[in-house]
C-alpha cells in the first residue's frame, strides 16, 4: 500500500514537473542571445549598459577574437572558470563554505575518534603500487587545478584528486593516519587566502572579490588575473578538507 | 563595508579552524565586528547595491542593503552577538556558528537567486550541525534530508527563474516579463522550497525534533535563521515575484497556525511545546506577508521581532532547564529571574497586554479587518485561545508545583541577557516604535519593488 | 491625580509592594490596605464626567471617563477588594506566596479599576487582560487542583476575551472608533442587523464568560473552589463583576432596545437581548441545581455565583427601568454577600483546614462572629428582607412580571427557592450540627480577619434598610444610558423604592422585620433549650464507630453519619442523571488535545519518508489547486 | 547521438531504480556510484566537460568513497 | 528528452525515500535527485550544435550558437559540491545514528521517542 501511494505521488510529481516543462525552452534550443552568459562568454560585460540589456535592448556581443588575445576584462579561455571563480566568484567562496561547514560539521558530529581497523592486512600488491601512483595523483590533481583556466577542471575536481589520494593511503596502509593539524591548517589558510584576496580586491578595486591582476593572454597559463591563484587555493583546501573529512569518516569512536 | 558582514565572520571561521582554542573569542569578535558594521550604516533609506567583483548587475553578484536588508541583518546579527556572549552555549560550535552567522547574513543581503541558494544551502548544513548537538542526530538527519528536498527545488525554481528571464539577478526576474505558467511553475517551487525553512505546513516537520533536541539550535535557529528564512520569503514573494503565489502560502500559513498550536498543546517537552509555537506564529507571519502591502508585511516582521525575542528568551530559559533537570515541576522557585523573564516572554508570545505581543498581535488584527479578511483573524484569534491554555499550564506547572531537590546554578549571563529581553518586551509595549520604525520601513522596502530595480540596476558601479 | 496617572501607578506600585513583600509581607500587606483605603476615598471624591488619556495604541486614543457606572462598579469592586485585602493582613500567614499574592491582587485592582473607567474597547480589553492575567496567577496559589482550575480559568475567559475582541475590531472596521459611545451612535444608524447582532453577541461574550453565564460557566466552581480561599471571595465577589459590566456595556450602553428595535421578539425585548435572557435563565438553573448537590462548600458558592449572575443578566437584559435598576443593583449585593460567604469559609479553612462540609460541624460555638456574618451574608443572598439582598431580586421580578415573561420569572422564583436550600447546607453543616472532636480547640478568627467581615454584612444591611446611597448612582447610570430617563424608582425623600405595581419602602420593612424578629426571640427563648449530646463520644476514644445503626444501616465511618451527606437526596435524585455541560467542554478540550495527538503522529513524529510524502503531496496539491 | 543518450538515459533509470531498491546497501551504493559514471557521460553530450569531470571527480569518486566508508564504519549492520 | 530523463531520475528519488526504511537508503536517493537535477540543470543551458565553452585555436572567437550557455554549467559545478557537502554530513549522522540507536533502519530503531 505504502508503496502504491508513493508510486502515485512520486507518478505526480514526474507529471507536474512535465507540466512545468512546457514553459521553459526545449532542450537544444537555448537561447544564449537572450541571456547573461552570451557577454561572459564575449567577456564584455564592462561594455554592456545593463539598464538598456535589462529593459529588452539585447545588444549583440562582439564576436572579435578572443583566444590568445589580451586586455579583456577577464583571461580564462574556459569560460566556465571565468563564470565560477570571476564573475560568480561569490558563489564559488559560498561553495568553498559548503565544503568547509560541511567538513567542521563531520568533525563536531564524529567528535573525539580514533583510527578503524579492517581487521585485514593490505595486500602487498596494493601498498607498493600506491607508493608509485601517489606522487602522480598528486601531481594530475595539481596539474587539473592550476590549469583550471585553460582546460576543463578547477580546484573542486583537483582537490578531490588529491582527497582520492589521501584515501588510497588509508587503504593501502594500516598504520597511516592523516596528520590532522597540518591538513586543518593547510585548510584555515587556505580558506582565508580566499577571503583576503576577497578583500584585497575591496581594497584596491573597490569590490569584494574584484580581480586586481592584469588579465595577461587568453589561453596561455599565466593569464586571467586572480583566477588561477583562487583555483589553486581552492584546491589546496578542497583537497584538504576533503581528506579530513575522510579521515574522520574513517576512524572510529572511542570506547 | 558590507560585505564585511559576510566576510568577517568568514575570515575568522577559516583562521579559528586552526586555533581551536580562538574559536570563541573570535566568534564573539565577528558578532561585535557585525554589530558595529550594521550599527555604523543605521537604515540606508535607499537601496544600496555592494557589487561582488565589480562585475554591475544583472552580470555580476551584488549585495543589497536597503532598509529591509539591513532591519533583518540587524536581528540577525543581534541573535548571534547574543550567543556569542554565553560561551558555555557555544562550547565547540563557535566555527559553525561563524558560518551560520556569514550564511545567514549573505542570505539575507545577496541580490541573486542562485547566491541565495548557495546560503541556504550553508545555513542548512551549519544547522544540521548545530542539531546534532547533545547526540541528537536522527532528528538532525531529518532535517538534513528535509533540507536536501528544499535544497533541491529550490534550485529548480532557481533554473526555472534563469531560463524564464536569462539572468539570476532578483531585481532583474522582478522586471522581466514571465508568462503566467511559467510564473506558477516558479512561485510554487519556491513557495515549496522556502517552505522548510519557513517551518510551513506541512514542511516543518523537523522543527520539533531539531528545536527540542538540545538547548543550543533552537536559541538561534529559532530567532535569527527563521528570521532570515522569513525575511526571504518577503524578498521573493512581496519584491522579486509581486505577490503572486501569495493565494497558497496564505492558505498553508493559516493552516500551519492551527496545526502548530493544536501540536504544541499536547506537547509534554517544554522545549517542543514552544518549537511549535514557533511554527504557529511562522504561520501567522507568512500568511501577513502573503497579502503583500507594505503595512502588512511591516506588521508581519514587526510581529516576527517580537516573537524572536520572545522566543530567545524562552528557548534559553527552556533549554538550560531541560538540560539541567529532570523534574521541571516549580523550578522557578530556585530560579526567579529565569523564571520572570520566561513568564514575561510567554505572555508577550500570547499577547497579553503589558508586553510587546500585544502591540504586534492587535495590530496585526486590526489591519486584517481593514483589508476585509475575516477569516485570517478569527484563525489567529483561535490560535492565541490554544496558546493561553499551554502557556498558563507550563507557567503554573513551573511555578507552582510542587518542586524537587535538584539544584543547578544559576546561569548569571542568561539569566541577565532573558531579563533585559524580557524587560525590552515591555518597552516596545510602551512605545513601540523601537521594533515597528524599522519594521515599517522594512515592509515599505519590500513592497516597494520599482523602489528596488531602480537602485540595484541603474546604479553603474555599486559602493563599498 | 488623572485617572490614567492613579492606573500607571498603582501598576508600577504592585511591582514595588512586591519587593517590600519580600522582606516582609505583612508590611506590604498592609500597605496594600492602605492603598485600597486611600482608592476608596479617591473614588468617592471624582466627579462624574472627568476623563484622561492613557495615549495613543494604533492610532486610536485611549480614554478613560469617569461615570456613573464606574464609579458604582469601582465602589462596589473596592470594597470588596480592600475588605479582602484586610482579611488578608493575617489570613496570608497561612498561605505559601505571601509576595506575590500582595503584588498581583494590587495589579488586579488596577485592572479592573481600568475596566470601570475604560472608554473605548480597546482600553477595556488592555485593562480586562491586566485584571485577567493577574488573578490567573493568583488562582494556582491553592491547593493542588488549583493549578488546573488556573488553566481552564484562563482558557475560558480568554475564549471569551478573544470573541469581544473580534467583535470590537469588526466594530472599528465597520465604524471606524473604538470609542464605546461613538460605536454607540453609531450602531443605531447602521442598517445591518448581522453584523450589529455578530458585534453584540461578540462583545457581549467576553461578559458571558467572565461572569459564568450558561456556556462558560464551567470554570467558575474549580476556579473559585479551588483558588486560595481569601481570594474566591474576590473572584466571585469582584472578578466576576467585570464580566456584569460588560455586558450591562453591551446591553445598555449600546442602546440595544433602539439597536435592535427591528427584531422584537417577546414584549419589545429584541431577539438578542432575549438570547443573553436565556442564557441568564439557564445559567440560574444550572447554577441552583449544581449548588445544592455540591458538598465542597466553595464549589457550592462558586455555583451559587453562576446562578446570580444569571440574575443580573436577566435582569440588566430586559432593558426595563426596573428591572435593570434591580440588575445593577444585585451586582452590589451579590458582590458583598459571595465576599463575606468566601470569607467566612475561609475563616473556618483557616481554622480547620478542610473545605469539605461533610467534615465539619457545630462551628457556630467556636466561631461565633464567622457564623453571624454568614448568616447574614446567605440572608441576603438567599434575598430575604431586611437584608439588601431582596431589593434588588423584588425589583428583577417586578420587571418580569411587567414584561410578561412568566416562564423567566418562574425560573428566577425557582432560583431563589433553590437557593433557600443550597445556602443553608453549609450553615447547617459547617456551624449547625455536632462538633468534630478534632476541631474541639478551633478558635474564633482574630479582629483583622472578622472585621472586615462584619464590615461588609452591616453595610449590606443599612443599605437593605437604607438603600437610595446605592441607588442613587444607578439612577444616574441609568439616565446616562438613557433607559426612560424620566422616571424615577428610587423616591429617598418618602424613603420609597417605586415599582410598576405598588411601592416599597425598606425602613417600613426593616422595622416590621425587627418587631416579628423579636416576637420569634421571645418565643425561642420561653420554649425549653436543646441540650447538647455528643453522639459518637463513646466510641471515639477506640477509632471508628462501632454499633451505631441508624435508619437501617450501618454507619461505617462518621463522616456518613454526618447529616450533611446526602442533605437533599430526595430531591438530587431527582436530576441525578443530567446532562453535564463541563463534560461537554471536556470532550472539547479532549478533542483539541486528541486532534494535536493526531497531527503530531501524522506530521512530525514520522520517518524522512513520510516527510517527503507530505512534501510530495503538498507540492501537488498546490499544483492542481493552481490550476 | 539521440540514441546513445537514450540509452544513457535508460541506463541511469535502471541504475536508480536498482540504487533505490537494492537488498543490499553495498550493491545500492554502487548503482549510484555507475549512475553518478553514466551522468558523466550525459555531460559531457551536453558539451559540459568541467561538470563532466567534477562529477566523475567528486559525485562518482568521492561520492562513493564517503558513502563505502561510511558504510565499512558501520560493519554492514544492516546489510542485509 | 535530457529534461525527460532528469524528471523520471527525480520520480525515482522521490518515491525511494518516500518507500525505503533504511536511512541510508534515504542518503543515496537524496543523492539520485541531486544528480537529476544537476542534469536537468546543465540541459537547459544546451545549444543544439554549440561546443563546450572554452576559447581553443579552433573556436577563438565568439558567435551566436557556437557555444552553449556556460552558466548553468557553472551553477552544476557549485551544486555538485554543496551536493558532497550535504552527504558527507549525512554519513557522518548516519554513522552516529547507528551508534546511538544500534540500525539505521527506521523500524529497527531503538530509543527514537516522540
Amino acid at each position: 500500500m505504502r508503496r502504491f501511494y508513493a508510486i502515485l505521488v512520486a507518478a505526480g510529481l514526474v507529471y507536474m514537473l512535465f507540466m512545468f516543462l512546457g514553459t521553459i525552452v526545449p532542450y537544444g534550443k537555448a537561447d544564449v542571445a537572450d541571456r547573461v552568459s552570451a557577454h561572459f562568454l564575449a567577456k564584455d560585460v564592462n561594455s554592456i549598459s545593463p539598464t538598456k540589456w535589462v529593459e529588452g535592448d539585447k545588444q549583440v556581443p562582439h564576436s572579435e577574437r578572443v583566444y590568445g588575445r589580451k586586455g579583456f576584462e577577464d583571461g580564462s579561455a574556459n569560460v566556465v572558470t571565468s563564470i565560477v571563480v570571476n564573475y560568480r566568484s561569490f558563489d564559488t567562496l559560498g561553495e568553498v563554505t559548503v565544503l568547509f561547514a560541511s567538513a567542521v560539521g563531520v568533525g563536531l558530529i564524529l567528535g573525539g575518534t580514533r583510527r578503524m581497523k579492517y581487521g585485514r592486512k593490505p595486500n602487498f600488491i596494493l601498498r607498493v603500487s600506491t607508493g608509485i601512483l601517489l606522487p602522480l595523483i598528486i601531481l594530475f590533481g595539481i596539474y587539473i587545478f592550476v590549469h583550471g583556466h585553460l582546460t576543463p577542471g578547477g580546484g573542486f575536481p583537483g582537490g578531490t584528486i588529491i582527497a582520492a589520494a589521501v584515501l588510497l593511503l588509508y587503504l593501502s596502509n594500516e598504520e597511516f593516519s592523516l596528520n590532522m593539524i597540518v591538513s586543518k591548517s593547510l585548510e584555515g589558510s587556505m580558506g582565508s587566502l580566499y577571503v583576503i584576496f576577497g578583500l584585497i580586491g575591496l581594497a584596491a578595486g573597490g569590490a569584494f572579490l574584484f580581480n586586481f591582476l592584469p588579465n595577461g593572454v587568453v589561453g596561455s597559463l599565466f593569464s586571467a588575473g586572480v583566477v588561477p591563484l583562487v583555483y589553486m587555493t581552492i584546491g589546496l583546501k578542497v583537497g584538504s578538507e576533503l581528506s579530513g573529512v575522510v579521515a574522520e569518516i574513517h576512524e572510529e569512536r572511542e570506547g | 563595508m558590507i560585505s564585511l558582514l559576510i566576510a568577517i565572520p568568514l575570515l575568522l571561521a577559516f583562521v579559528s579552524v586552526m586555533w581551536k582554542r580562538l574559536a570563541k573569542p573570535l566568534f564573539f569578535l565577528a558578532a561585535v565586528t557585525n554589530m558595529t558594521v550594521l550599527l555604523a550604516s543605521w537604515f540606508p533609506n535607499s537601496v544600496e547595491i555592494h557589487v561582488m567583483g565589480s562585475w554591475k548587475p544583472p552580470f555580476g553578484i551584488n549585495l543589497v542593503f536597503d532598509n529591509a536588508s539591513f532591519y533583518a541583518a540587524l536581528v540577525v546579527n543581534f541573535f548571534f552577538f547574543l550567543v556569542s556572549l554565553m560561551p558555555n552555549l557555544v562550547e565547540s560550535y563557535g566555527v559553525s556558528l561563524m558560518l551560520l552567522m556569514a550564511a545567514a547574513n549573505g542570505f539575507v543581503l545577496t541580490g541573486d537567486l542562485f547566491n541565495s541558494f548557495v546560503f541556504m544551502e550553508i545555513m542548512t548544513i551549519t544547522a544540521v550541525t548545530v542539531a546534532s548537538r547533545r547526540e541528537n542526530f536522527y532528528n538532525a538527519f531529518k532535517y538534513l534530508i528535509l533540507g536536501g528536498i528544499a535544497g533541491s527545488i529550490y534550485l529548480l525554481a532557481t533554473i526555472f527563474a534563469y531560463t524564464a528571464t536569462g539572468s539570476l539577478n532578483m531585481a532583474h526576474v522582478s522586471m522581466a516579463t514571465i508568462s503566467a505558467s511559467s510564473l506558477v511553475a516558479i512561485t510554487t517551487l519556491y513557495a515549496i522550497g522556502l517552505g522548510v525553512e519557513a517551518k510551513l505546513f506541512p514542511l516543518n516537520g523537523w522543527v520539533s525534533g531539531v528545536y527540542g533536541g538540545n538547548d543550543l539550535a533552537p536559541v538561534i535557529l529559532g530567532t535569527s535563521v527563521s528570521f532570515a528564512a522569513l525575511y526571504m520569503v518577503g524578498r521573493l514573494f512581496g519584491t522579486v515575484f509581486h505577490g503572486s503565489g501569495a493565494g497558497v502560502l496564505y492558505t498553508l500559513a493559516l493552516i500551519t497556525i492551527i496545526i502548530g498550536e493544536v501540536a504544541a498543546l499536547r506537547q509534554q517537552n517544554l522545549l517542543k511545546a514552544f518549537a511549535y509555537s514557533s511554527v504557529a506564529q511562522a504561520g501567522v507571519v507568512v500568511a501577513m506577508i502573503s497579502k503583500g502591502t507594505s503595512r502588512a508585511m511591516g506588521l508581519a516582521y514587526f510581529h516576527l521581532t517580537n516573537d524572536a525575542v520572545a522566543k530567545f528568551v524562552i528557548f534559553l530559559v527552556a533549554g538550560f532547564l531541560v538540560y539541567n533537570y529532570k523534574n521541571l515541576n516549580g523550578v522557578f522557585k530556585k530560579h526567579k529571574v529565569l523564571g520572570a523573564s520566561f513568564s514575561m516572554a510567554t505572555f508577550s508570545l500570547v499577547g497579553f497586554p503589558l508586553f510587546a505581543g500585544f502591540q504586534s498581535k492587535l495590530r496585526i488584527i486590526m489591519e486584517l479587518f481593514s483589508m476585509k479578511d475575516y477569516l485570517f483573524p478569527a484563525v489567529m484569534l483561535l490560535a492565541t485561545l490554544i496558546e493561553v491554555g499551554y502557556v498558563v499550564r507550563w507557567n503554573v506547572k513551573l511555578w507552582f508545583e510542587e518542586e524537587t531537590d535538584e539544584k543547578a546554578d544559576n546561569p548569571i549571563v542568561a539569566g541577565t541577557l532573558a531579563l533585559i529581553l524580557s524587560l525590552l518586551l515591555v518597552a516596545v509595549f510602551i512605545k513601540p516604535e523601537i521594533f515597528l520604525g524599522g519594521a515599517m520601513k522594512m515592509g515599505n522596502a519590500l513592497a516597494d519593488t520599482k523602489d528596488y530595480i531602480h537602485g540595484v540596476l541603474s546604479v553603474v558601479k555599486g559602493g563599498m | 491625580m488623572a485617572l490614567s496617572t492613579l492606573l500607571i501607578s498603582l501598576l508600577v506600585t504592585s511591582v514595588v509592594i512586591y519587593f517590600i513583600s519580600k522582606v516582609s509581607w505583612r508590611a506590604g500587606a498592609i500597605l496594600n490596605f492602605l492603598i485600597g483605603v486611600f482608592l476608596i476615598s479617591y473614588v468617592f471624591a471624582l466627579h462624574i464626567g472627568v476623563t484622561s488619556n492613557l495615549g495613543t495604541l494604533f492610532g486610536q486614543k485611549l480614554q478613560l471617563t469617569w461615570t456613573h457606572a464606574s464609579y458604582y462598579f469601582s465602589a462596589v469592586s473596592l470594597l470588596v477588594i480592600v475588605s479582602v485585602m484586610l482579611f488578608a493582613i493575617k489570613w496570608l500567614d497561612s498561605q505559601k506566596y505571601p509576595a506575590a499574592f500582595n503584588m498581583f491582587i494590587l495589579m488586579m485592582t488596577a485592572g479592573s479599576l481600568g475596566v470601570f473607567m475604560a472608554a473605548d474597547l480597546i482600553t477595556l480589553y488592555i485593562f480586562w487582560e491586566i485584571a485577567v492575567l493577574s488573578s490567573m496567577l493568583i488562582v494556582p496559589m491553592g491547593k493542588k487542583e488549583s493549578r488546573k482550575a488556573a488553566v481552564i480559568y484562563a482558557v475560558m475567559s480568554a475564549s471569551g476575551t478573544y470573541m469581544y475582541l473580534y467583535g470590537a475590531f469588526l466594530a472599528f472596521q465597520r465604524y471606524g472608533t473604538l470609542n464605546i459611545s461613538e460605536i454607540a451612535r453609531h450602531m443605531v444608524s447602521d442598517p445591518s442587523t448581522g453584523i450589529k447582532a455578530a458585534i453584540f453577541l461578540l462583545l457581549a461574550s467576553a461578559g458571558i464568560a467572565k461572569s459564568g453565564i450558561f456556556p462558560l460557566h464551567t470554570w467558575l466552581r474549580i476556579a473559585h473552589g479551588n483558588a486560595p480561599d481569601a481570594f474566591s471571595a474576590v473572584l466571585s465577589g469582584q472578578l466576576v463583576k467585570l464580566g456584569s459590566y460588560v455586558l450591562m456595556i453591551t446591553v445598555a450602553a449600546i442602546p440595544s432596545l433602539r439597536v435592535f428595535g427591528n427584531i422584537p421578539f417577546y414584549s419589545g425585548i429584541p431577539a438578542t437581548n432575549y438570547f443573553l435572557i436565556a442564557l441568564g435563565a439557564t445559567s440560574i438553573i444550572i447554577g441552583t441545581l449544581m449548588a445544592i448537590k455540591q458538598d465542597d462548600m466553595k464549589m457550592l458558592i462558586a455555583f451559587s455565583s453562576v446562578a446570580n449572575g444569571g440574575y443580573i443578566l436577566i435582569g440588566i437584559g430586559t432593558m426595563d427601568p426596573m428591572g435593570f435598576e434591580g440588575g445593577v443593583l444585585h451586582v452590589f449585593n451579590h458582590a458583598i454577600a459571595a465576599a463575606v460567604i468566601f470569607m467566612a469559609f475561609a475563616s473556618v479553612v483557616y481554622r480547620t483546614h478542610t473545605k469539605k462540609i461533610s467534615e465539619l460541624g457545630g462551628l457556630i460555638h467556636k466561631m461565633p462572629i464567622t457564623f453571624l456574618a454568614y448568616l447574614f451574608a446567605i440572608i441576603s443572598l438567599a434575598g430575604i428582607p431586611p437584608m439588601s439582598g431582596f431589593i434588588s431580586k423584588w425589583m428583577i421580578y417586578q420587571a418580569l412580571v411587567r414584561k410578561g415573561m412568566f416562564i423567566t420569572a418562574f425560573i428566577a422564583f425557582f432560583g431563589s427557592i433553590g437557593s433557600f436550600l443550597y445556602v443553608f447546607r453549609p450553615l447547617a453543616g459547617v456551624f449547625l450540627g455536632q462538633l468534630p472532636k478534632k476541631y474541639k480547640d478551633v478558635k474564633e478568627v482574630p479582629p483583622v480577619m472578622w472585621i472586615p467581615m462584619m464590615t461588609l454584612v452591616v453595610i449590606s444591611l443599612v443599605i437593605g434598610i437604607w438603600p437610595f446611597p446605592v441607588l442613587q448612582p444607578i439612577e444616574g447610570m441609568r439616565m446616562d444610558y438613557g433607559i426612560a430617563p424620566t422616571m424615577r424608582i428610587a423616591d429617598s425623600s418618602h424613603w420609597l423604592i417605586k415599582g410598576f405595581s405598588g411601592s416599597w419602602n425598606p425602613v417600613l420593612v426593616f422595622n416590621l422585620f425587627i418587631i416579628g424578629f423579636v416576637i420569634a426571640y421571645i418565643l425561642y427563648t420561653m420554649f425549653p433549650r436543646p441540650k447538647k449530646v455528643d453522639l459518637l463520644a463513646p466510641h471515639k476514644e477506640e477509632g471508628a464507630p462501632i454499633n451505631i445503626y441508624t435508619g437501617g444501616e450501618y454507619i461505617y465511618t462518621p463522616e456518613l453519619y454526618h447529616y450533611n451527606t446526602k442533605f437533599y437526596a430526595g430531591f438530587e435524585r431527582m436530576y441525578e442523571k443530567h446532562p453535564s455541560w463541563e463534560k461537554v467542554l471536556e470532550m472539547l478540550a479532549k478533542f483539541f488535545h486528541d486532534l494535536g495527538e493526531w497531527v503530531h503522529g501524522w506530521f512530525f513524529r514520522p520517518s524522512p519518508s513520510a516527510y517527503t510524502f507530505w512534501v510530495s503531496l503538498t507540492i501537488l496539491i498546490v499544483f492542481w489547486v493552481r490550476w | 547521438m539521440s540514441a546513445l543518450i537514450w540509452l544513457a538515459g535508460g541506463i541511469m533509470i535502471a541504475a536508480a531504480i536498482f540504487a533505490v531498491e537494492a537488498r543490499k546497501i553495498l550493491d545500492a551504493v554502487i548503482a549510484m556510484s555507475a549512475l553518478s559514471l553514466v551522468s558523466v557521460f550525459l555531460f559531457i553530450a551536453m558539451r559540459a566537460p568541467d561538470v563532466a569531470i567534477t562529477e566523475a571527480s567528486v559525485g562518482a569518486g568521492l561520492v562513493t568513497a564517503v558513502l563505502l566508508v561510511t558504510l565499512f564504519r558501520m560493519r554492514g549492520g544492516d546489510d542485509k | 528528452m535530457v529534461y525527460i530523463i532528469s524528471i523520471i531520475l527525480v520520480g525515482i528519488g522521490v518515491y525511494g525515500l518516500m518507500t525505503q526504511k533504511n536511512l541510508f537508503k534515504h542518503l543515496i536517493s537524496l543523492s539520485i535527485i541531486d544528480t537529476a537535477v544537476n542534469i536537468f540543470i546543465v540541459a537547459t543551458g544546451y545549444v543544439n550544435g554549440g561546443k563546450a565553452p572554452i576559447y581553443t585555436k579552433n573556436f577563438p572567437s565568439f558567435a551566436i550558437g557556437r557555444f552553449v550557455d556556460p552558466l548553468p554549467q557553472a551553477l552544476v559545478l557549485t551544486a555538485i559540491v554543496i551536493g558532497v557537502g550535504t552527504l558527507a554530513v549525512g554519513a557522518s549522522l548516519l554513522v552516529r545514528v547507528k551508534e546511538k540507536h544500534s540500525s539505521i533502519d527506521v523500524e529497527n530503531m531503538k530509543g527514537v521517542g516522540e
